[in-house]
């Protein structure tokens, strides 16, 4: 009960965030074809979302949209990578790398969750998720492998992000709580080691000098920046109460 | 004149056929070059128009006020960059590139439909929008899927079948504003009253001031003079606003049984001519915006280019030494 | 009375939104000094915005931050000026060359209004503004005859703001009803001409080209900057209604 | 150990002496190297400390919840920028230029205190960084208004009287909010959690692991030990805290009768090595911010640089020309 609700707030967090994050992008894109996609993962980021909060807040009697609207900051549960500011393109495709590398096999274990609706969504959610890492993995290798500028680029997106990845894989009391259904982070990250290490090798780009960040997100406390990512996310919301819309 | 070359001759006799006929030109085709230059000005404006247009929805995808309409607006905005996308390539087809037209619109040289020049200061400004500018959006479109030039036809067709989803949900954001607090509706019937004016002024000048129209209507790529069509969607909304419960910013709005139109008061042309020359609210804003997106961009394309050029190079390489062995 | 109020509120909004924007630029300047140039630039003129809104507010029974946190984005009275973003260090620079060389007479000319408060307030900010025109004069023939990059951002910088010229020297009906009281914008263009232009010539700069852009700041229509001011501006305002600070 | 030169032989007396009667040493004077060293580090990281600490606050300015409240952070982030350059200028009299320790401080190989590599997630942290993160500065940093070179001292003096202001600015704030709404109550004490073990930790290590402090003390430089200076900022905590009707999160703080000194629980000392090697929630954010903030206003300095140089040369060929005349 609520300790899967909790467990599908976190994943509905990171991926509010993430499409919020994203959604700037759009008409500000380096190519047309990048608003179009970068477009498309802010979607199913926000599909995910909505999913996530919506089945979260039936535990509680809440909709997605007081959840989103209408908590205070300390009640997001999103992890700090997701709120970090886009930077420049190759900071974005950094975190797109992070995330991707990360959602794709959280999704894929947690569509065999003893928890059926959990499952569905995981299920749906993978499919989409395999696009983002295709996506990033290919600018990856772009970048690293364009001009020196990219590479330059690409090498200074992952020092930002990298510090970011120790706290997606960390346990917590909740995790043995949810069991079977949900899935153990630290799990995942031998996975995440290989399936990033292998794209980074053949870009030949190194990333192991990067000190890891201290979390928090799980636990209400997060980066300077989502006060911000609130602040403009929900100033209708806050500025007109009671209303629908 | 020049006198043309028998190729020429046969070129335009073929073409004329064909627009007799009110068949299709397709991009091989032997085409005037006052066509082709017609056709690489309106479509490349429109493609732009997309592009820019993006802006004022985009300004408010991270504060739509739910998730559900966040997902919406998010889907339009990036359905515009498609149907640039779609616009940019019908256009290439006539010989000009992407890049090409591209530079044209960040250096200021290429027009894009000058409501794009307001601002979008409200939620509320997405419904109208949605409502009103791709509504008249789609009066001019519907009937630029029948131009005469295959590829601009062929793309209109799927532009206007995802245009009449966005206007539909424009219509239903004024429709739950008006529906809702004094202050949404105040907000709606505000929106509905900026957006007015300017959305009529989008099917371009009054008939006896618009010297293109008849050499396009001419060459099947326009099939109706702009004040038929501005007649058309005044009507169109003066039946939809009594749906939302609001008011539009205009006394004159009747339709007369005598010629069967549907007439307006006047419009302030002197604003549109100050808005196209550049002084309107958002001119230098919107250019800037995509000129620094533009630049921006640049060593990412840059990047884009040289590892695909490093990419075919080792292909090459390997294939060729697999010849060789 | 109430009409004075309105024109106070003017005021009021101009400096608040400036001193929001120039108040992001701390820690964030080229050089230490400028942290403090700016900072100082940024408290004189929220120092302006509070004398105006407190008085503005004493005609309806409303605090200064009744004003600046409870008002939705059509009740502000800002010019588009001040709501437009920093961009660079050179945008930032054309601003403030812009607002100084129109609040210096202004400021000026209001300390001898028939209304003893905004005298009064007025005769002190013309003071600090004198500074800002100062600050803003030396940056303007620093950066445009410094490097060649400093001399294209200069240009640059100009044209994003010489658009909203127009707006801050136009009169309206509420100007003539506070008679006396008041300043009338466009008896002070004439200086702001000579003056801009003097500095202008010496830098060899060219403003003729800019097209004047519509405003409406004065109406409540404004840029679509204000909204994202105002969301991070009133967010605890919004968030935590009722509380004292 | 090499020979002193007679020259260095004299100066290290003359050092002694000025030691030995806790006078001030000046610019000019001789000096050891190591005494030079060490005093290059820490003014150096004491002002890199003044220009990180602002970003936590400047943080705020922009959504402070009153204009009154805006303004009083506005002045204290502007001051730090003061504290800043008086630190740098007192650090040039050593022969490091400001901007060799920019560049240090940018490339990550120069310190700064490490209380600013935590976040600031409310409003309540301006209050709590107030009140106990400028506290722990001023029992810092009034002993060191006598540090044995005089302009460290003399730049000690006047940042010692501004952060005084700040801190009883920090008090207010926490004492408003800890009077308001429940929400503003937890907020607070939330806030003072969060920050006293890291205030703490401000003085550094325990005295039985804090191997300069012994050489910094005998060169009148430190004046008290590490746990001294904590031991009697844990006691201004106790005392004040029961002003603002708040709690510290430490069971065990008490007054040792014997010992006359305040005690308190232990501390994670781990914690602070892993921020203190890169490991804490923002170190990367503020090295990152600091580093474009830098980076961004490279074009700004050169420009500034460049025409003064043009002005200069353009001065000396004018008074050239009156010479001649």
């Amino acid at each position: 009960g609520g300790d899967v609700a909790d467990y599908a707030l976190r994943l509905g967090d990171d991926a509010l965030i993430l499409a919020q994050r994203l959604g700037h992008w759009i008409s500000r894109a380096p190519e047309l074809e990048e608003d179009v996609a970068l477009g498309n993962i802010a979607l199913d980021q926000l599909g995910h979302a909505r999913s996530f909060l919506t089945y979260a807040g039936s535990a509680w009697g809440k909709s997605e949209d007081e959840l989103a609207y209408f908590r205070h900051e300390p009640e997001f549960r999103s992890a700090h990578l997701f709120e970090q500011p886009n930077g420049d393109f190759a900071a974005t495709i950094a975190r797109q790398f992070i995330a991707a590398n990360y959602q794709f096999p959280l999704y894929r274990e947690l569509s065999k969750s003893t928890d059926p609706m959990l499952a569905a969504i995981a299920a749906k959610a993978v499919k989409e998720v395999d696009y983002h890492l295709d996506h990033s993995t290919q600018w990856v290798l772009r970048l690293a492998g364009g001009t020196e500028e990219s590479r330059r680029r690409m090498e200074a997106g992952l020092a930002l992000m990298w510090p970011f990845v120790g706290e997606l894989f960390e346990d917590d009391p909740l995790i043995a709580k949810v069991g079977d259904a949900g899935v153990v982070p630290s799990s995942l990250k031998e996975e995440f080691d290989r399936s990033t290490g292998a794209v980074l090798a053949e870009a030949e780009l190194d990333v192991s000098g990067h000190p890891m960040a201290t979390g928090g997100g799980r636990l209400g406390r997060h980066s300077e920046y989502l006060g911000f990512i609130l602040a403009e996310m929900q100033v209708l919301a806050r500025e007109f109460p009671g209303a629908g819309w | 004149m020049e006198a043309l070359t028998p190729e020429d001759a046969a070129g335009q006799e073929n073409f004329d056929r064909i627009i007799a006929k009110d068949s299709r030109v397709e991009p091989k085709d032997w085409m005037p070059e006052a066509y082709r230059r017609s056709l690489v000005r309106q479509i490349s404006q429109h493609a732009h128009s997309e592009i820019i247009g993006m802006q004022p929805e985009a300004n408010w995808i991270t504060r739509a006020p739910s998730l559900k309409r966040k997902s919406i607006l998010m889907a339009k905005v990036q359905d515009e960059a498609g149907h640039g996308l779609y616009l940019y390539s019908a256009a290439e087809t006539l010989g000009t590139t992407r890049d090409e037209m591209m530079d044209a619109l960040v250096a200021g040289k290429a027009r894009y439909s000058s409501i794009f020049n307001y601002p979008t200061v409200t939620w509320a400004d997405m419904g109208a929008i949605g409502w009103m500018v791709d509504g008249a959006a789609i009066c001019n479109q519907v009937p630029l899927c029948r131009a005469s030039y295959g590829p601009y036809g062929r793309a209109m067709v799927r532009v206007c079948k995802e245009e009449s989803f966005h206007q539909r949900q424009g219509f239903e954001i004024l429709l739950e504003l008006a529906n809702g607090t004094p202050a949404q509706r105040a907000m709606a019937q505000d929106a509905v009253n900026r957006w007015y004016a300017p959305s009529l002024m989008m099917f371009g000048p009054p008939d006896d001031d618009s010297p293109n129209s008849k050499q396009s209507m001419a060459w099947n790529i326009k099939r109706f003079s702009n004040d038929e069509l501005r007649s058309r969607f005044v009507g169109m909304l003066a039946e939809q606003v009594k749906v939302l419960g609001l008011t539009l910013p205009d006394d004159e709005i009747r339709f007369n049984e005598d010629t069967k139109k549907w007439e307006h008061g006047p419009l302030d042309w002197e604003e549109f001519k100050e808005v196209l020359a550049g002084r309107g609210p958002c001119n230098a804003q919107r250019l800037e915006r995509r000129r620094s997106a533009h630049a921006d961009g640049a060593w990412v394309r840059e990047a884009a280019a040289a590892y695909a050029a490093k990419q075919a190079a080792k292909q090459s390489s390997t294939n060729a030494q697999k010849a060789a062995a």
